[in-house]
This record gives C-alpha cells, structure tokens and sequence, in this order.
C-alpha cells in the first residue's frame, strides 16, 4: 500500500559545500549509539537504532500538482542532504511519500494515514491554505507535527504546525512601503483570484495604503478561480489610472493575466505592477516577456547572490534537472527538513512535544538558508526578510530593495 | 461616472471595453463551434471537447519550441503553421476517439458523457506524463504581442485582433463546409436521417467520423489559438469545458447560427457585468440568467418550431 | 399466480443481498479493519447515498443529473454550519476582534452573525434544513424544468451549470460560507467529542444504518407502482402522458427523493470527517457521483453502494502506490463500464450467478442484457431530438 | 352546432401552422356517439397532426376541440386523457421491459398521483379488470411474458388494451393494422367492430382493403383540408378523391 521513495537515486556528489550550523551542542550529535531509541521516542514513532520515518505529503495530481512539485522536490534535497551528513541524532531518514490530489479530504486522510499507520516523526508538506485548514485537526488530534512552506494568510498558529513562508503582513508591508517610497505612489488597484488568501492580503494591504501610507484604494476587483479573461477588468483599471496595481491572481489565471496586460499595452514602461503572487515557478508558464520590469514581493528569489544559494541552486539542478527553477515556496520547503533537524537535535529526542518545546525556545536558526539568515520565531513562523524583484526577460529577477529580518506576526493587530 | 473624465477618455474606454467584448464574443465562438457540430449536430456530449483544445495547444508549444530551437529564422511565422497541425493533430485524435469509442455510442448520449469524461481524464494525464504538470506558454511572435494604437487613449490588443479574425475565417469556413459543400449535404442528411442516408449510398460510418473529426480539429485551432491569451496545463480543458456547453446549448444545440448569436449575448452580458462589478458575481449573474433562460425556452434561443 | 411467486423469488434474492451488505458493512468491516480504515470506508459510505439516489433518478427515471453533489453539499454544509457555531463560542474565539462567530467571518471583517446562520445554533432545526432545504431547492429546479419538459441531456448541463454558480458562490462568499477553505475545525457535537475513538464508531454504524434505510426506502419505491411507472417514463415518457399521468409530478418526486438522500450522505460525511468544502459541489465530484454508480451497475441500489466502496478503494489504494497510473486507470474503468458492462457490477454478478447455475439461462440473460442496453436509448433520443 | 350536446367529438375551425406551413387548415370534424369514424389521406396530408392536436401534444394555432362538450385545447394531455380520450401511436408504444400484466396494471386508472401510486395495492378487482381486458385483447395465455418478446400485431393489441382499461370515451388509434399479417387483420378489425360498442373510435388508416372492412363513415385529408366525408362507397367514388390518390 505505501512505497517508499528512494531519495538517493542520484549519484552521491560533491560533498555538499552546505552545512547545516545548528545552535546545538556538538556533543548531541556526536554519538549516535549513545542515543537508544527507547530514550529518543518514547511516543512509538517510526524510528529504529538508525532510520527514522518522515512523511512529504503533496499533491502530485490534480491542478495543483503544478505549484507542489518544487516543494517535494525540495524536501527530498534536504533530506538527501541531511543523510549525507550523517542523517539526525545518527539516523538516516527514510520517506513515505503521499500524493494529495489536489483534493482536500484527501489530505486530511493521507495525514491521517501518516500518523497513525505510518507513525511518521514529522511530516513536510500541504501548500494550499484548503489542505492545510483540511489536515490541521488531524495533526491537532494525533499530535503530528508539520513543515507548512507555502506563504500564506496568516490568522493561524498552531501548536502542531511549523510555518516556514511567510505569514502576510510580513510579506506584504514593506514592499508596500518600499513602493511608496520610491515611486512615490498614491493610488492603488488590488486585484486577486477569489479566495481566501488574497482576499486576506488584499484586506491586509488595503488597510496598511490607506492608514500608515495614506495612499488610497481606486478599485478592488476578485476574478474566480480559474478565469483566463481579462479584457474588461483591464479596461477598468485603465479608468481608474492607478499609480500601482497590486496582483494576486494565482494559478491558469495568471498567466493569462499578464499576457493580456501586455496585450493591452500596459507594460512596466507605463505603469508599476507590484504582485505578490509571482515566483520563478509561475513565470515558467507567462513568460519572462510578458513580466518584464513588474515588481513581485518574496522572501526569497533564485538570482540571490550569496554563498548559500549558490551551492543551493547547484544541488536542485544536479539532483532535478539543469532546467528546474526554484521560486520562493521551493526554498521555504527547503527548510523544514533543516528546521527540524535543527529543533531534534536541540531537543535530543523525535518526540512531538519535545521537538515543538525545542522550536518554542526562540533559539532555532539556520545560517546556511538561501534566503539567508532565517530563525524560527516561538509563535512557529520565521524571522525573514522581504525582497523586492524586478522580473526580466529571462525569468529571472533582480532583487531592487531588501527589508531589515521582520519579526512574524500572525495576527497583526490593526490589520484584521 | 463623468466625474473627472473627459469625454474622449470615456470614448476610449468605452472604444476598448466594447473590443474587450468582442474578443471574449470570439474566444467563446471559436470554443463552442468545434462544439456545435459535435454536439448540436451530431448528439455526442463530448466531455472531452477541452482535452482536444488542450492537444491543439500543446501541439502549438511542441512547435514553437522546436521552432525556436532549431529554425529561429522561422520563428515569426510558425504561429500559422502550428494552427493548421494543431487542427490537423486534433482531428486525428478524434478520428481516432471515433473509431474507439464514439461510433458504438450514437444511440446513447448520454453515455457518451460518460465514456467522453473517461477519455478527458486519460488525456489529461497523457498531458501530465508527456509535458509535466507545469504550464507552459509557447514563445509567441513579436507580431503577435503587444497593443494597436489608433489613438494616443486606445490600445486594442494584437492578440484579440488576431483571435477575432481567425474566429472569422473559421465560422465562414464552418458555414461553406456545412451548408454549401456536397459534404455538408451528407453530413446533414445522416444526422437529420441515418437510414435513409446510408440507403441512398452516403457511407454514414465515413460522414460520422469525419464530422467528429472535424469539430475535435477546430476544437485544435481554438486551443491554438487560445496559447496567445493564456496557459496550457494538464487541465486546462476543463476549464472551458462548461462555457462551452452552455453557449451550444444557449444558442439551440442544432443550429450553428445560433451558436454565433448565444456567444455572442453571453460575451456582452459577461463582459458589461464585469465593468461594473466583481468577476466571480458577474460570472454567477450571468449563469444563473442562461440557466433561467433556458427553463423557459428549454430548446435554446434559435431552434425553429418543427412538426414532430 | 407465477407471477407473485416471481415477485416473491426476487424479493428473497434482494433480501439476501441486503443481508449480505449489511453483513460486510456492520459486522466484517469493523472487525477486520483498523479505526482508521473503518473512518476511511466510513466516508467512502457517505458518498454511496448520492451514487444510490443517481440509481432511483437515473437508472430507473432516465434523468441524469450531473449536479448530486450541490445536493451532498447542502446537506454536508447544513450539519457544518450547527458544529461550526458550536466551536465558535466566545470563550474559543476570545482572541477575534468579534468573539463568538466563526472565525472566518472574524477574518472577513463581519462583525455579527449573518442571518440565515442564527436558526442553525439550533440541532433541531439543522436536522430539518437538512432534510428539507435540498428537496426544496429540488422542488424549484425539478418543477422549473419538468414542467417545462426539459430532459436529457438539457436536464444534465443545466444541473451541472448549478453546480458550477453554487461552487463560484461558495467561493466567493467566503465571509459567509468559509470560502475555498471550507467549514473547518469541528470537534463537537452538541458537546461530545466527535474525533473520539468510539464517536468514530458511532458515526460509523448510524451511517451504515441510515444508508441500509435508505436502500430499503428505495426498494419500496421501486416495487411499488411508482416504480413501475418510473421505468415507463424513462422508456415511454409519451405514452405515460397519454395515459393519463401528469409526468413531471413523477420525475419532480424522484428528483427531491433523490437530493434528500444525498443531503444525508453530506451530513453524514461532516460528522464523520469534521469538516465541508466547496471541492464536493462542483462538477468532478458530481460526475464521479455519476460514476459509482455507473460501475456499480445503473440499475442495482446494492450494487452502486459496492460500486461506491471499490471505486474509493481502487482510488486510496493506487493513489498510494501509483499515482500517475491512477488517472489512466480510472478513465479506463469509466470506458470500459459504458462500452463493455453497461450494467456495471451488478450486472456483471447476474451473469455470472446464472452463468454457474445455468449455462442457458447464462446465454438468455446475456440476451436479455443486451437488450436493457438498448432500453434507455428511446427516452433519450427522444428527449433530444 | 358547436352547443350540440349529442356529439362525442366536435373540431370547429381547427389550425394549426409550423413556420408559416398549414399542416391543418380550417378543419371540421363531428364524431358520434358510438361512431367508428375513419380518416384516411395521402401521406402529409395532416392525418396524425389531427391526432396530435386533439390529443395535446400539439397546441393548435386556432379553432377549437369539443369533447362531449368540454373544450380540449385548453388543457394538458393528462387532463385530456382522464377527460376520457385515449390514444394509440403509430408504432406500437408499449413498456417493453414490463410484463403484459405489468403493462396493463401501469395503464390502469387508479394510483395517478405521486402519492396514489406509492401506495397502489394490486388487490382482486385490479386482476380481475386486467384479465378481461386481456382476454378482450387476446392476450390472456401471456399474461406474464415480458412485452418484448411479443409479436408486432400483438403490441399493437396491446396498447389498444392498454387504453381500454382507462374505458375511454374516444377511443383514437393511429395505423393500428400497420405490418400485421393478414389473419392479425382480420383479427383486428374483429377488435374494433366489438370495442367500438359503447364508445366513439376515431381510426387514421392507409390501407384502404382494411378501411372498407370496418368503417362506417370516412373523411379524406388533403394537404390539411378535408377533400371529401361521408359513407365509404360514395367517398370512394369521388372523382377528387380518386384524382388526390391515383395522381399522387
């Protein structure tokens, strides 16, 4: 009934130039033999004297197959990382990979299986908020605890749940001030795919132009998932002359919408466009041509210039192909399976309580993140940074505005 | 809504809007003619009209990139190329979904529903295993990107233009094949009386695939042609699939006029509502008035009261 | 006199494959399986009532409707909506700027619970929208359309159509309905502990219970001269007009029969999964509803009940180990059922029943089939030309 | 005329147009009580229309149908049905997959309502009116044969059965002998001279050699208008009729 997907198919490297530096004593995972498995999982999970059993749970058919394949791809890396290292508290992982279906029950009853089958120690995965708010009380009841890497709406914290995307306000907020700032923008056209994400974002954003930035909102417009016509929404913008307009369409839609922004003769010579829904993985599908000079806001863009991205980046392609792209989601997947070895081996042990105990200290960080610096905050979300990217022809961006690390804050007084 | 415009703004608008409806006037025309024959008149409910769309697409990509691969000199004019194989790939496909399965179905519509769906699902998954679970977009044509400026206020897009105009060649097309050409004869006889056709020597079972054929070809085009306005993925298909129904249906499924007339009105009311207020509830206004349309004139919008 | 002993065999025949369903469901399942596959065949079992009223609607009355699941939602949603306003109370969500509302009205700036909500923090009254809500959104569509004699496939794209404004609503209403997420996060009921083990066994044996009535339900319809009638309209609808018989009352009955059952199976899976999205309103669910009971045979209440079961099975158990060749698979199953076993499961077993009994009675049962494979084919035509 | 109160059947001025075509033009027609009255025509000429027209499943243009006094355009085709008009299709229109019995027991005129069919009890006088029909019908040896597997002529028995047990007052078959052999002819025209006492019976017939077998009056179609009415032999004599059969 299950498989278990080997990790290890490719060829065994060059020795990853990426080390995971853990504020945690070397004397931990020094021994594993010292370690019994009676001592480190005292709760029956999957874990032998030198296995221990993660679940990837993401949609690998169905519409959103698209948006999850680079998180699993991602996950797989670390994990194949990690056990090059030497594996956590001397134990290589072993995956159970489940496939979601792009259907929420499905998540939920995949969880389900996962934990309660499976005993799996910890399980990355989910992207949309649907999946995640489907599968939340099964590893609320089954005390599970899950890697979550897609950024998201915020208004959630949950004991069982680590966030490794960003919640809202932190992704929204200063790329919003950033544009202010410098193209002295005043008015604003918030358009999105409608549903709950970027309607939050959009209630977010509208809240933040119009009493910190004393900006004003000229039209706010949701098109159903899905939709691919554009033509009057584009002419009602044209109306309103909006300084800035503010995307979150997702999906099909998207590609759709850029072609025909540009069709319409609306490109980044006459008008700004900031979106907050674009990664390397969506201008796959519309085009470096038709994004060129927009602006997206992420915490993280694959053109990052530093160290740890290089040898990132080198590693996806040579584990997934010289064509893969990695876009923001991506990288956040990429740090659960370290943000976890990190708080197990803080914690010495694979127990649920004990590993969230561990992530609570505030004491949580990777230094060897691609985005950089990142540490896990104790209400689950990260610490991180805000990018500003403006997309060029190639698919790729340049990264034009950096935020200072901004503290996560799931439910942003004022902003609800 | 004069406040602050002036009159030459609002004509603009008002110049673009009314492309804006009828570029969405020719999307859905080009989307329900495959249809129309098909379906209106043939009787097949083919629920996988979307997946050949998508195979018309995903033809249109497989080309471009070699194109842009290894003949980039070509690269301005692949586009009308890769619409004829796109018609052409798409029409063997459905010859091909005859022959297996549609011609053992004609007295059962209703499951060619059913056999039709379970033919979308394999084709979407052929398209997920082929091209990945991605979108992609072919590289398209400098000609074909960008806006038409008759005035400093007015961009019409390049893309619509060319959509509209192919929406154009392709009813006339439709319209000499069905209604002037010996064929179209034939494929009006076998459909009004099977029988009788084949007793008068029309080799129905030939006219039948054919028709089927060539609805699943134009279905092609429109995937085509569609590539400049948006994405293909796996499962693009469904996405227009229930559009599509509901124009045939809307217009009278036996009557190709009315299928012009019901894209036509679904396209205006769609893209007026839309100015004026949110996507997704112009989308519900405009459903539920073509649902409730229809309960009063169950037979569509154009078919003729005929002696049963 | 042969006749009512005809009768009488068939009602022996149904009565044994009754029993030995209920045998499966109540007594074989929950010994040998584990809690969590019970849960699984649990919910799996919800989405028989719809594929069981799509027999009565479709299989028998000829009126395919590819809009169940707006009815399963309705139902699913109804129940949702009781637990939600259960889990909302001030003291669990003191931390929203509006204690006391469901927290996704919370996020979407309402401030006080919208109308329609309130009669739902009554259990009584959720138990009657359920059952009545969906059959009278039936009655309104089904009068709408069989007064207006709208059949066939008109009858199929329209309901289809309401499936898709339903899901655009349900989305884009999100304040008031939960939006793409759904209606999430319920534990109790009326303040007993739903994700408990034995909850999970209660909820399991009054679905298998509730699904057993029905299906009895179902056969009294069936054997009763509405029965007969609902054959007959489906084969002859005209000559049933001019016997008489106002139709559309017929085929508006079943229609609301039909939505009612479903509306349970969606309670039904609320309570046992803990939570209701739009993803089982829309038009996929609804084929799929379609299409249980089109394997487990069109004609069969039984047999799309195990058409149900092994469809859902085949689902978990490929998805597990070959997820790309699921989708294959499964279109395979829907081509081979509509072009091979147009009887799907159900009559598959008659012929082998007979084929072991009998060979000759295999040989003029297959005849016979050949011919319920032509049977539905006037109805439709009809209603198309 | 149209006050007459001892006709079974009275057409007054009846049309109805398709698309500009008059399939029936200002058509009169009166039937009898007890009458057998047989309309005959070349094909088109409006024949079945008629039928249709009084029957309800096509709604006439203008005019008016008077059944025993009572206006039939007005009302739905069950209305006219259990006002007391039964009709026979052209093509034998029976529940193929029901029993004989079955057929008849669905044809049989109590349990009409949703709920009276719910909870419709076959009791004795049920079996009882269904075995006389049957007998009547010369169906009573296959009571329980499923109606598939009968002969064409015996469908066509049938469905006139079928009708019989609602005891209509009109009684309208179309083409009832189409594609019978010649002893089922005869056996039919035995049928309609024995169910035609006690209730009008309004025949569309092509076959001339059947018509002389049993009408009593004939009215001639042509292009919707009647040609020519009366006794057969005079009708049959009718240098217009003649001219309208030989030269078509």
């Amino acid at each position: 009934m299950m498989t278990k997907h080997n990790p290890f198919r490719c060829a065994r490297t060059t020795l990853m130039t990426l080390v995971a530096s853990v504020s945690v004593s070397l004397a931990l995972t020094a021994n594993a033999a010292s370690l019994p498995t009676a001592e480190i999982n005292t709760t029956g999970l999957a874990i032998t004297d030198d296995t221990v059993t993660v679940g990837i749970l993401h949609s690998l058919t169905g519409t959103m197959a698209i948006s999850e394949t680079g998180a699993q791809e991602a996950e797989k890396l670390a994990i194949k990382q990690i056990n090059d290292m030497g594996g956590i508290l001397g134990r290589k992982i072993e995956i159970i990979q489940e496939d979601g279906a792009s259907d929420w029950p499905t998540f939920a009853e995949k969880s389900r299986k996962l934990l309660v089958r499976d005993k799996v120690a910890a399980v990355f995965g989910c992207w949309t908020s649907a999946s995640r708010k489907a599968a939340l009380p099964v590893f609320e009841k089954e005390n599970g605890l899950l890697y979550y890497p897609t950024f998201y709406e915020g208004l959630e914290q949950s004991k069982n749940v680590i966030y490794t995307g960003q919640e809202a306000t932190q992704q929204i907020l200063d790329g919003l001030n950033w544009v202010a700032k410098e193209k002295k923008a005043k008015t604003y056209y918030l358009i999105g795919s409608d549903y709950i994400w970027p309607r939050t974002s959009m209630k977010i954003a509208r809240k933040h132009i119009e009493n910190v930035l004393g900006g004003k909102v000229v039209g706010e417009q949701y098109k159903p998932l899905g939709d691919t016509q554009f033509g009057s929404v584009i002419n009602k913008i044209r109306l309103k002359k909006p300084d800035v307009i503010y995307a979150a369409v997702v999906g099909g839609s998207n590609v759709a919408w850029f072609k025909q922004l540009k069709a319409a003769g609306i490109t980044s010579k006459k008008q700004t466009l900031l979106t907050i829904s674009v990664t390397e993985d969506e201008v796959l599908g519309i085009g470096g041509e038709n994004l060129e000079g927009f602006y997206s806001i992420m915490k993280y863009f694959q053109s990052q210039d530093n160290e740890n991205n290089k040898a990132f980046v080198a590693a996806f392609k040579e584990m997934w192909g010289e064509d893969s792209v990695i876009g923001d989601v991506t990288q956040a997947a990429y740090l659960g399976p370290w943000l976890w070895k990190a708080a197990v081996e803080k914690a010495g042990s694979f127990d649920v309580d004990k590993v969230v105990e561990a992530s609570e200290t505030g004491e949580i960080e990777l230094t060897t993140a691609p985005e950089g610096y990142v540490k896990l905050h104790p209400n689950h979300h990260l610490w991180s940074v805000a990018r500003v990217g403006r997309w060029n022809k190639d698919g790729q961006a340049t990264v034009v505005y950096e935020s200072e690390l901004i503290e996560p804050d799931p439910f942003p007084a004022g902003y609800q | 809504m004069l406040g602050g415009y002036t009159y030459g703004e609002l004509g603009s608008i008002l110049a673009m809007q009314g492309f804006a409806g009828f570029s969405l006037f020719s999307v859905l025309l080009l989307m329900a003619l495959g249809l129309a024959i098909i379906f209106g008149q043939m009787g097949v409910i083919n629920m996988a009209h979307g997946e050949f769309m998508a195979a018309g697409a995903y033809t249109t990509y497989l080309i471009a990139t070699l194109t842009e691969q290894y003949f980039p000199a070509f690269m301005p004019y692949y586009f009308v190329f890769a619409i004829v194989v796109a018609f052409f790939v798409a029409g063997a496909l459905g010859y091909l979904a005859e022959f297996a399965l549609i011609r053992h179905l004609y007295k059962r519509p209703l499951d060619t529903l059913l056999a039709t769906w379970g033919l979308s699902l394999i084709m979407q998954q052929s398209y997920r295993s082929i091209f990945g679970a991605r979108e992609v977009s072919p590289t398209l044509p400098e000609w074909l990107l960008g806006s038409y400026q008759p005035t400093d206020t007015i961009d019409i897009p390049l893309n619509g233009m060319f959509v509209l105009v192919l929406t154009a060649v392709v009813t006339f097309a439709v319209f000499y094949l069905m209604f002037k050409s010996r064929w179209g004869l034939r494929v009006r006889a076998t459909t009004q009386n099977r029988v009788m056709s084949g007793a008068v020597g029309i080799n129905t079972n030939k006219v039948d695939r054919y028709t089927f054929a060539l609805g699943c070809g134009i279905a092609g085009i429109a995937g085509a042609a569609f590539t400049t306005i948006a994405s293909t993925g796996p499962t693009t298909g469904t996405l227009y699939i229930v559009d599509t129904f509901m124009v045939v249906v809307f217009g009278g499924a036996a009557s190709l006029f009315g299928t012009i007339a019901s894209a036509f009105s679904i396209a205006q009311a769609q893209s007026i509502l839309e100015f004026f207020i949110s996507g997704s509830m112009a989308k519900v206004y405009t459903l539920v008035t073509l649902v409730l349309i229809l309960m009063f004139k169950p037979e569509g919008l154009f078919a003729s009261k005929v002696r049963r | 006199m042969s006749f009512f002993y005809n009768k009488l065999i068939g009602g022996k025949e149904g009565l044994t494959g009754l029993i030995l369903l209920a045998l499966l469901i109540l007594v074989v399942f929950p010994l040998t399986l584990d809690l969590f596959r019970l849960n699984l065949v649990g919910k799996y079992l919800t989405y028989a009532f719809p594929a069981v009223s799509l027999v009565l609607l479709w299989g028998y009355g000829g009126i395919l409707s590819l809009g169940q699941g707006v009815f399963f939602g309705l139902g699913g949603y109804g129940m949702a909506m009781f637990l939600k306003l259960e889990a909302s109370s001030p003291e669990n969500t003191a931390i929203q700027s509006t204690p006391g509302i469901p927290d996704f009205m919370d996020w979407n700036q309402l401030t006080e619970l919208p109308w329609f909500w309130e009669p739902f923090n009554s259990f009584a009254f959720t138990i009657l929208a359920i059952l009545i809500i969906p059959a009278a959104f039936a009655y309104i569509i089904g009068a709408a359309m069989f007064k207006r004699r709208v059949g066939g496939v008109y009858f199929a794209i329209i309901t289809q159509v309401i499936a898709v404004i339903l899901t655009i609503l349900i989305v884009g209403q999100q304040g008031y309905t939960g939006g793409i997420n759904g209606i999430t996060d319920l534990r109790t009921l009326n303040g007993w502990d739903m994700t408990s083990d034995s909850a999970k066994y209660i909820f399991y044996f009054i679905n298998c219970a509730l699904l057993l009535c029905i299906v009895l339900l179902s056969r009294f319809i069936l054997t009763s001269k509405f029965g007969s009638l609902l054959l007959a309209i489906r084969d002859k609808e005209d000559r049933v007009r001019f016997s008489g018989y106002d139709v559309s009352n017929f085929k508006i009955f079943i229609y609301c029969f039909a939505a009612l059952i479903s509306a349970i199976g969606g309670a039904m899976f609320t309570l046992q999964v803990g939570f209701m999205s739009p993803s089982f309103v829309g038009i996929v669910p609804s084929i799929e509803m379609v299409i249980f009971a089109a394997i487990g045979g069109r004609m069969s209440l039984i047999g799309a009940i195990y058409g149900t079961l092994l469809v859902n099975f085949g689902k978990t158990a490929f998805s597990e180990t070959f997820p790309e060749l699921w989708l294959f698979l499964m279109g395979g199953l829907f081509i081979s059922v509509v072009m091979l076993f147009p009887n799907g499961l159900a009559g598959l077993w008659n012929d082998y029943k007979h084929h072991l009994t009998n060979r000759f009675a295999f040989i003029t049962k297959r005849f016979k089939s050949q011919k319920t494979l032509t049977r539905p084919t006037n109805a439709e035509s009809e209603s198309l030309s | 005329m149209s006050t007459s109160t001892d006709l079974t059947l009275a057409i007054e001025d009846l049309t109805v147009s398709f698309d500009g075509f008059k399939a029936v033009d200002s058509l009169n027609l009166y039937i009898d009580k007890n009458e057998l009255h047989v309309v005959i025509g070349p094909n088109g000429a409006g024949k079945t229309t008629v039928l249709d027209l009084i029957c309800g499943k096509t709604k006439a243009s203008s005019g008016s149908i008077k059944f025993l006094n009572k206006e039939l355009t007005e009302l739905a085709e069950h209305e006219i049905v259990r006002a007391g008009v039964g009709r026979k299709f052209q093509t034998p229109s029976i529940y193929e997959n029901l029993t004989v019995f079955e057929n008849l027991e669905v044809s049989y005129p109590y349990g009409r309502t949703v709920i009276g069919s719910l909870f419709f009890k076959r009791n004795n006088e049920v079996v009882k009116k269904i075995h006389q029909i049957a007998k009547e019908i010369m169906l009573e040896d296959v009571l329980d044969t499923e109606s598939a597997l009968l002969s064409h002529g015996q469908k066509q028995w049938l469905e006139i059965g079928m009708l019989l047990i609602q005891d209509p007052q009109l009684l309208m078959l179309d083409e009832p002998v189409a594609g019978m052999s010649v002893k089922e002819r005869e056996q039919t025209a035995e049928l309609l001279k024995k169910i035609s006492k006690g209730r009008s019976v309004l025949v569309i017939e092509h076959d001339m050699e059947f018509v002389e077998q049993i009408a009593q009056k004939v009215t001639v179609l042509h292009q919707g208008k009647i040609l020519a009415a009366g006794q057969m032999d005079k009708v049959q004599k009718d240098p217009k009729v003649i001219e309208v059969y030989l030269g078509h």
